[in-house]
């Protein structure tokens, strides 16, 4: 069994997973907590990944991050590295391409903040923003586990566009789903089955160190 | 009446032109379903309701064969590996071999040696050529060589191994190739599935798909 | 500092319309019937609730003024509030939920004393009476060393013993804290207990009659037995 | 119908261990001080909260027993309950609320005219006072036709004039509910106008001493200036 | 453009979506609310969809739902006729494949269902399966919105599996994502932009609708 691809799949989840609970917050408390023109067109937008094949979504990001793309250029100009084909590169896909996820379930559960916990948080001298850390997010962890839960699982299996932006580099870029695409366009499915089963491990180990936080954080 | 095709990613643009024709001569509807030739080996072994399989190698059919699923494969299409760039003055060397040994070609895409014939023929050239462990650092490895023409194209890589058959894309013309001589060609073969309800009609399209006729497309979209 | 409000707000059934002040250590008591408008004008005075139109002066400061269009958010006039529902954070334990503004952590234990609510300092709010709550979310309000206080029937859900003491530690407080009071409560003897002064609410506005009325309004005669029934007993109020 | 319980639970801080026994159309009301284990013994007598040893019997059904390890679910005891922090539910109206689980829907309407919150019947109970809120949760209680109501302090909200109406509605009310009804409170006079018999509780036990030290304790000796505000006004219950 | 496509991939959201709400929301209650031996594995098991890449799942379902699994042949046996490659089987795969998506924001929203509201509907008589509706449903509107949110837009995405198992015929199986990836794979750029950008006004116009939906049920 490829364990390299396996260590790759498994940091770019966790990587993946930590940086997108911190840049979803915001943009979810945005959608839930305040009204600016053109706000459902954003939020149509955050979520469109969601809706495009990822082979399509891989091929637009391959345009975007390469030499002659501007987040490709912006990045060459400052480093003078490239993206593509890189661990950060997949890094940033797989956050793109898994934002939704995170934003969604956020979002409904600042939703469902109690208004008088805020209330109270102001009055006793709160922020917004301090009250969104000291009351909202404690108030959240259900959500925001749900939201981890799902862009976790989901970056495991995130395949089409890593491929597509990442090259496939072994110890670098190589993920286990592309072992496991590689074993059954072969049609050995017994290894196929083999990598896929070394998920459940992984993906119930997650649940179980979520679902604890989750419980720790019971009123 | 109308058939059924399975059709090799690869051969897609080729196919829907083919297909044309045979509908504008005989009325005969031809519908494709197009995926990876892995993907349709494993529908056709789980029943799907295709007539005719065109594969993008010769074992896949042979195997069909093999387990009483099809009739005897035909070849129907050959395709040529290639090198292609984005950036003209690559092909100023006197070969593929000494263009890629260029200090300024830093990433080289080839589609997947494993699941792609493409790949694996672009490995064996370059194994010929000494080149393969060489450049191992430099190769980024798509999925299927449309990704490899699509890395080339955008310039993440400075060169890419494909099919001739992306002569059509608009894309081309901005770039510059070498043809693969040290690669065998792909050989793509087709059968015709042992479940089909209209064999006759199938039959027809078989025949019209090694056809002069059909030939003639075939090597305007790259394929021998 | 004394705090000066002049508010008026429309509401469903009726217009809220009224004026009062009240000085450094003095305790204004509201008093008047449900849905009159006293948590209205407590969460007006708070900035949680807009008036349509007035003036809220605190001291030298002006936190709302619909002329100057002045607006003063409620984290900027530093009151301690008491909700009716003596809303907590759940996901606190009652200690921090009383630490979680408050000016010098060492009060807060001193406070919990005071309110015999010491023992249940670890507790979440959901595991504690109402009563309980309620001290709780008193403490969480003088910790913060408010310049104004806002009590929204603070002692609803306590009994007569514990909510005689809290109403005395209440009094002596209000000295050490040297800050205008606002006090909501629908028990009478409470109020001329506590206030300085009394402001009776009905229908969003100030109605001096009330208090009268209510005090010498025979109950409703109903069937003999319930006659019968009235108090017997003076309270040792 | 009567109800007859004996509860034992270990709390924390203390053992609960109470028996007493309410007949139909009587009302006892239970007194006692903060935290003294009042909600917990009319949790369990709702079947919300389980005891750890005792019987539970209403008429002939055994509602609980811990030796015969019957345990009859809250959705099949058929009670009312108001709740202490009068709980209602955020997605329906008052009207809507209140007709839950009411058996005739007609009923809600008079209920509403009764307990004088007809003109909110559309408003969501975010949107609403306190004492408007409370006033629905007794509504929602009495249309359902309860086999036994148990209120826990179901009027703590209210000023007192509309609480000392609902009194006395709550008293008529009672025959014709003709129903045993248990109903906590920390007002001792609403306790005297309302019980047929009042039951004390403190630290979990029946505490008869209670009342008498409440109602002759004299408040604890402070400032002069305290003492001279003794309430200068008898109340003309 | 492909207007076929585009009808049978909405027909497919919109199916899988309704469906999977009324499959989901019961799982999220026991996930919620109950606790039995097995229960983290069993959770696990439910979002191991997500965790594998399209390919994979494809694959196991085309045996699963094929001739010989026994999906199908239970199937063939009850009805005489195939699951795969119609309209009913990529529905069947749309739903496995988006579960994780309905459950996880519903489970979620559940548990933040206050207790006490809860007591109170079991002191009014209701049975938990009552209460189940009549409580918990209309107090988790902004979750159960989350999750048919994810649920449609990941059902317009879907597109390896659905590959797999529908087998692309025309008006029946083949969804738009399928045209999308036909063009990619001809490297017809513009065609494939085009169909990617028709999914904008898609999404936009869900999204719209559950946010309607969603403010409607605000307290
Ligand atoms: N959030 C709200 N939105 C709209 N109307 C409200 C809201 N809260 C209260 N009201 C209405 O405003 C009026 C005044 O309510 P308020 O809460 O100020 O009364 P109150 O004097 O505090 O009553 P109580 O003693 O019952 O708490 C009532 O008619 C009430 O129905
Ligand atoms: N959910 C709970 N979990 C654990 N302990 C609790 C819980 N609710 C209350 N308690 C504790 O049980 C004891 C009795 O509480 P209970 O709520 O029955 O008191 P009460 O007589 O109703 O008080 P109050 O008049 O303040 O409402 C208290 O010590 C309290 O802290
Ligand atoms: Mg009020
Ligand atoms: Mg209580």
């Amino acid at each position: 069994m490829d364990y390299l691809a396996l260590y790759v799949t498994l940091k770019l989840a966790l990587v993946t997973t930590i940086f997108l609970m911190l840049i979803a917050a915001p943009i979810a408390y945005l959608l839930a907590y305040t009204s600016f023109p053109g706000k459902s067109l954003l939020e149509a937008l955050i979520y469109l990944p969601m809706a495009l094949p990822p082979t399509a979504i891989g091929f637009y990001l391959l345009v975007v991050m390469g030499p002659k793309g501007f987040v490709g250029q912006a990045w060459e100009t400052i480093t003078g590295g490239s993206l593509l084909f890189t661990f950060l590169g997949i890094t940033i896909a797989s956050i793109l391409y898994s934002i939704p996820f995170a934003v969604q379930p956020m979002k409904a559960a600042f939703q469902k903040i109690d208004q008088r916990l805020l209330d109270a948080a102001y009055i006793l001298g709160l922020s917004k923003r301090t009250a969104f850390f000291r009351v909202i997010i404690p108030n959240s962890v259900s959500g925001i586990a749900a939201a981890a839960v799902l862009v976790f699982l989901h970056s495991i299996g995130a395949f089409g566009v890593l491929l597509m932006v990442g090259g496939s580099i072994p110890g670098e870029t190589k993920v286990a789903s592309i072992a496991i695409y590689e074993a059954v366009e072969t049609m050995n499915y017994s290894a196929a089955g083999m990598i896929a089963l070394s998920f459940i491990p992984i993906s119930y180990a997650f649940l179980l160190l979520i679902s604890k936080l989750n419980e720790d954080s019971r009123p | 009446e109308k058939i059924s095709v399975a059709v090799a990613a690869n051969f897609i643009a080729a196919f829907k032109e083919i297909a044309a024709d045979f509908e504008a001569k005989t009325k005969i509807h031809v519908e494709g379903t197009f995926s990876s030739t892995g993907n349709l080996y494993s529908q056709i072994v789980s029943g799907a309701p295709y007539d005719l399989f065109l594969s993008a190698d010769k074992q896949r059919p042979a195997i069909l064969q093999k387990d009483g699923l099809a009739d005897r494969p035909f070849v129907y299409a050959r395709g040529q590996a290639i090198l292609w760039a984005a950036d003209r003055d690559f092909c100023k060397a006197a070969t593929w071999q000494d263009a890629l040994k260029n200090e300024r070609i830093k990433k080289i895409a080839i589609a997947n040696t494993v699941t792609s014939p493409y790949g694996a023929v672009a490995k064996t050239a370059l194994q010929k050529a000494g080149l393969w462990d060489a450049l191992q650092r430099k190769l980024v490895n798509a999925q299927d060589i449309a990704q490899s023409f699509q890395y080339a194209n955008t310039s993440a890589v400075d060169a890419g191994f494909c099919s001739l058959s992306a002569k059509t894309s608009s894309q081309w013309k901005n770039g510059c190739f070498y043809m693969i001589a040290e690669a065998p060609d792909i050989i793509q073969s087709a059968c015709i599935l042992k479940k089909t309800k209209n064999r006759a009609v199938v039959e027809q399209f078989a025949a019209f798909l090694v056809s002069p006729e059909a030939q003639e497309i075939k090597m305007k979209f790259g394929y021998r | 500092m004394t705090i000066t409000a002049s508010l008026k707000k429309k509401l469903k059934y009726f217009d809220l319309d009224i004026s009062f002040s009240c000085a450094t250590e003095s305790m204004m008591v509201m008093i008047g019937p449900s849905g009159g408008g006293k948590t209205t004008i407590i969460r007006m005075l708070a900035g949680l609730t807009m008036p349509d139109e007035g003036r809220v002066i605190f001291g030298d400061e002006v936190w709302y003024d619909s002329a100057r269009r002045i607006n003063v958010p409620p984290q900027k006039r530093r009151l301690g509030y008491v909700f009716q529902d003596y809303t907590l954070f759940p996901h606190l334990n009652l200690y921090d939920n009383a630490a979680f503004a408050a000016v010098d952590k060492k009060e807060v234990s001193e406070l919990f004393d005071l309110f015999d609510i010491s023992h249940l300092r670890k507790r979440k709010p959901h595991h504690v009476s109402g009563g309980e709550r309620q001290r709780c979310a008193i403490c969480q309000a003088l910790a913060r060393h408010p310049r104004l206080l806002l009590l929204d029937e603070p002692f609803s859900a306590l009994d007569v013993i514990t909510r005689r003491g809290l109403r005395e530690e209440l009094k002596s407080l209000k000295g050490r804290l040297s800050c205008p009071v606002i006090y909501v409560t629908h028990d009478i003897n409470e109020a001329l207990f506590l206030a300085d002064e009394i402001l009776p609410v009905a229908e969003g506005k100030n109605d001096d009659g009330w208090m009268q009325r209510t005090i010498t309004r025979v109950p409703s005669v109903g069937g003999s037995s319930r006659a019968a029934r009235e108090p017997r007993l003076a309270l040792a109020y």
